[in-house]
């Protein structure tokens, strides 16, 4: 798939947009402004970035409790994604939610989900809605390498098989469900199990944005040419521990400093962008500083922001209250 | 108007609904049935036959198998709701919930609240419930005080064909996750059922009986039990109103607090297992708001603390009957 | 693997015990004589017997709905089943269980299971037993094409595999769920599932008793050998609907009678067995003759048995009452 | 007696029992950790360090880090526990029950019942529930009405680490399936916790405090809170028993019974959502069997219906206050 020069700058922006998100959020827990438990996806930009641009308006993503970067890569607005986590009434949920319910159904974005394996079911259905209107859309579940192991996940797999659904699962294997090693956890290999379900899947490098992109192109033509479900297994990392809080000691001597110098896939899509001609280093580098400045806006507006009022303690429980 | 089974009653409000509105669907194990068989299509239309008969008229793209796959296609469901559709899902016997309680208590109850208000999710799962079926521990329970207990859930439980098709067809109208309990053992209970479509609203319940000496408030096919209970204590002289609260969240509290500052009297018959049901939901409430105007104690009447056990001997000895009804009204009122 | 001539007496019996017994609890549930939901297993017999003459008290199997044929082949007694049928006091279970929760735990029978797809993780645990106790048990899960679908069973399979149990899944694929056939509802196949989960598996005639035997034996012997779990997916058919009232009639024209003329396990057995003359025809009539009374016997008993007392209700929930 | 934290009470007890009987093991995700990585073996010890320590101690044979698999291995334990384990297994959230509850409420609970009283299915399932710790809707539940609600179910809820240790150990000798209820917010509190092994009996409720006035029953961390109430109360002439039935399967009623026979008023204050909860529970059956004793309505203390929010203004004034149970006794004290 081609991008042209402001897809590119766009895929960038928001790849580096859900960095310094995450850098920023990991900063201000961390400092004791953010509450609740808190999964940062810094690392892992190039997958949610490379899916979600092959998406538009009529598609959906169903996301886990590492979610923020795939709310960013949908669309979902900064700001109110910040004072959401930071608890406030401008939050994108009202803060009733917080990091791990973010959410915006207009954006297509179903949902972190406090739950392993809760999304696969759930994008079935989205897929179904698409199916069923014909809208032509297709939805998506991003699925770590544990909630792959969740029966769940499996049980999404064969029934958007035999359902023939306009369905995507992106397996985001960062290595890792906690300090638990998915070389460990996931007998047998991600592509077998979609083999086993009779679901084309593919292998790509997690942290090439262009491979992703290429996969997730694939994947959801296949979906909106009636080709039925797809599976995309990315290997990648994740920079932070596991939640805020988590001192990692599971993880090799160096290894998240080594990954951050080789791997960062932000850092390898700049050289390639900048290497093969495409964009300057500087029209990326006014990117980033545009998107520091975002932050640390979205940041201060968080932080100004009022805390839910008490009546919002008994309202959107049903539609009627 | 014509004389319905319950059965009936539900499989025309289905159709009525889908003839309606082209969004709402409907999914669950063999609710056609011989998908992918060489025999009949439409082979089974559930296992007790109550959607037998849509597919043929609305065709598989809106009537939907589903494989063993509780979580996978209820979740579907919900998935499917919260983005535009109106789904119908089947979980054939409400038991199977410990497979895929997540979603319905962690998704589909929850959206609206964690999205800050921001999602609609009109979802339907209607189940069968109750013993009498000699279908033993794991088919036959009642369950539908923990669907009660969970917020953002709506919880239907139909008393009669009529009260089945007035509720359901509002259940499939409604916005919001409704958990839609039916009896196995109504389905060949007839009724007046108008051909018409029609709806109950929730939260406003039905007086079956009344009569000023107690209340006794009953659920699903424990009304049938309280009203014969009620009947034969007519005859002997005790006049008892039956209260059919028809949704046990939202609960019309209020029809049955107004009736035991008229009575002074509570007998709450329940089908569930004993431990934080809706008799104690409903006994408790009262014992707070109405305990002014309880001349007696509260009774309930339950099944003891036990699994539904197999053997008939055991199971209609399990099930509450309308002589214990009698014996709590007798020791109320003495 | 070799059977010696008790052995071959042996299993032959075992398939005959559970046709007699199915072909009459048929007869007695149209009589009305029989409660509930009752699934017969009538036409699998060479999956259930061809697995358990492989094992050995220290041996677990867990079973499904369509459980009277594990039952008889793990040794359980036919009177006491009969009675738990009939739901009588002297029934296996003292009449509290019925059909779908037949079970013995002194014979290393867990028991039917009214839920699909509720043994595959609990055999993971009777493995683990074994493991952990050095018992040198294996544990075996009768699972069915539809109950391939559930989560909890793929969940068990990736368990297994993860810890290394000495744990068998077999695969009893009767063509249907309910009336869905299973060549709809399983996406992929049951061998590429397995491969999926990295758990070595073959597919057998599920219809001829040796194949089972030998896939079985070798299953058996590396769950014993500490080589982990293995799957066995047989391909065989019910003679009977799913449930008895079952009209079945999503089956095609005649193929019920056409599968029992021409695909009988026991009449396979039985050809093969004389006609290699390890066997004389005259022995297996004997044996019929004396199932025949055997279970003529059961259903007499049963009949005459006793209604569980009414203080049964209140027992047998807690240890303590 | 040393201070203990309420996670070191679980810890101990946890070693203690391991120490005690080779056929206590334990499992679930990360109880170790870093199974498969390159780093530290035992890297968590659960998501908050209360298993700690006990890997390297007894062996990978014994604490089983698990897959994200919630039905596979809590129903491995059930099936190991049938077939001569002691199995505890932890259920991280109980919150999480949605994704393995049939293994818990159709196998184990049922097992004894079905098969005739034949089997033993000693497993402990512990768990983590409650709010107070900003983790939102899918991780701030109590759910244990639900729990139970089952029957062939025992339910633990210890209230202080003094009662952690005790009960724990209880439980893992039981030969019933119990269900152990950690409330999240309560293990970092201190206690005088013997070094020794000693169990508390399921059943027996605890007084923490006496006095003629009213009875107040609490559970989990909502004792510490009617504790509160009841100083504050005391301060002001107002003498309050609290009851913590310290096991709602099997419940201590005649404890409760008992004091209301003595105060004539009752106020239960219970954490878990509203309806066909604890509070009910224990409410209707005072309303049945001590009403004749009763001086004053029942007050139910309990959260609003409404899911858990994240934004700790609003979890703040979800969770019942001190206050608000001091406002209840007020009132049926008046
Ligand atoms: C059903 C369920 N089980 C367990 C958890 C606790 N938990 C939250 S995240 C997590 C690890 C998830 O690992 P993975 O899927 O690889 O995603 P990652 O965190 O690596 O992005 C676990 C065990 C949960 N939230 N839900
Ligand atoms: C969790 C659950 N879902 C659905 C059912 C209802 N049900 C009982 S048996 C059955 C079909 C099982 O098919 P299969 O696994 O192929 O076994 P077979 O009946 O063919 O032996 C279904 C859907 C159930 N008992 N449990
Ligand atoms: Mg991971
Ligand atoms: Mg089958």
């Amino acid at each position: 798939m081609q991008l042209n020069r402001e897809q590119l700058l766009a895929a960038y922006r928001m790849m580096r947009t859900i960095r310094a998100f995450e850098d920023r959020v990991h900063t201000e827990f961390s400092a004791g402004g953010i509450p609740g438990f808190v999964h940062l996806y810094a690392g892992e930009e190039a997958s949610a970035v490379g899916v979600c641009m092959n998406l538009d308006e009529r598609d959906k993503i169903a996301s886990t409790h590492r979610g923020h970067g795939h709310c960013i890569a949908k669309g979902c607005d900064v700001d109110a994604m910040m004072a959401e986590i930071f608890g406030r009434a401008e939050g994108l949920c009202g803060g009733k939610g917080g990091s791990m319910h973010i959410a915006d159904l207009d954006k297509g974005m179903m949902g972190a989900n406090g739950i392993v394996g809760g999304g696969p079911p759930l994008i079935c259905g989205a897929a179904l809605t698409a199916k069923t209107l014909k809208t032509g859309g297709v939805a998506v579940a991003f699925v770590g390498d544990g909630g792959s192991n969740q029966g769940t996940t499996m049980e999404a797999y064969n029934l958007a098989k035999a359902w023939n659904l306009p369905a995507i699962f992106v397996v985001e294997d960062n290595g890792y469900a906690e300090s638990t090693a998915s070389n460990w956890s996931v007998s047998g290999t991600q592509l077998g199990r979609a083999a086993g379900f009779g679901i084309p899947a593919v292998q790509v490098d997690g942290e090439d944005f262009f491979a992703i992109l290429d996969a997730a192109h694939d994947a959801v033509e296949r979906a909106r040419s009636g080709g039925g479900p797809s599976l995309i297994h990315g290997r990648l990392n994740r920079y932070y521990g596991h939640f805020e809080g988590d001192a990692q000691t599971y993880r090799g001597n160096g290894e998240v400093d080594r990954l951050r110098e080789q791997k960062d896939p932000i850092m390898r899509f700049r050289q390639r962008v900048t290497e093969a001609g495409l964009l300057e280093g500087s029209q990326l580098d006014a990117i980033d500083t545009a998107v520091a400045a975002q932050i640390e806006n979205a940041v201060m507006k968080a932080k100004a922001g009022a805390m839910p009022p008490p009546a919002a303690l008994l309202t959107d429980v049903y539609v009627s209250y | 108007m014509a004389k319905k089974s319950f059965r009936q009653a539900i499989n025309e409000a289905l159709a009525q609904e889908m003839r309606r509105d082209p969004r709402v669907i409907l999914m669950g194990e063999d609710v056609a049935g011989g998908q992918g068989a060489p025999g009949e299509d439409d082979a089974w239309g559930g296992p007790l036959g109550v959607t037998k008969g849509l597919m043929p008229e609305f065709g598989r793209e809106r009537i939907l198998d589903t494989p063993i796959t509780e979580s996978g296609f209820i979740g579907a469901a919900i998935g499917a709701a919260a983005t535009g559709l109106r789904p119908v899902a089947e979980l054939m016997f409400v038991d199977f919930m410990g497979v895929c309680f997540d979603q319905i208590f962690n998704q589909a109850a929850k959206f609206r609240y964690m999205f800050g208000g921001k999602a609609v999710t009109p979802v339907v799962i209607r189940t069968m419930f109750g013993a009498g079926f000699r279908a033993a521990s794991q088919h036959s329970q009642c369950l539908y005080p923990i669907f009660t207990h969970i917020p953002g859930l709506k919880v239907a439980i139909p008393s009669s064909a009529y009260e089945a098709k007035g509720l359901l067809i509002q259940a499939i109208r409604d916005d919001d996750p409704v958990i839609f309990f039916e009896h196995k053992m109504l389905y060949d209970d007839t009724d007046d059922v108008p051909d018409e479509p029609y709806t109950i609203p929730f939260g406003e319940a039905n007086l079956t009986r009344e009569g000023g000496d107690v209340t006794i408030v009953a659920l699903g096919r424990m009304v049938k039990v309280a009203n014969e209970a009620a009947d034969a204590l007519a005859r002997q002289r005790v006049a008892c109103t039956v209260i059919d609260p028809r949704t046990t969240s939202p609960m019309d509290f209020d029809t049955i607090l107004e009736s035991v500052e008229e009575t002074g009297r509570l007998v709450v018959v329940d089908e569930a297992h004993p431990r934080c049901n809706m008799a104690a939901d409903i006994s408790a409430r009262v014992a707070q708001d109405a305990f002014k105007a309880l001349k007696a104690p509260i009774r309930m009447v339950t099944p003891p603390h036990v699994p539904v056990p197999f053997s008939p001997a055991l199971e209609d000895a399990y099930i509450p009957s309308a002589a214990r009804v009698i014996e709590a009204v007798r020791a109320v009122t003495a």
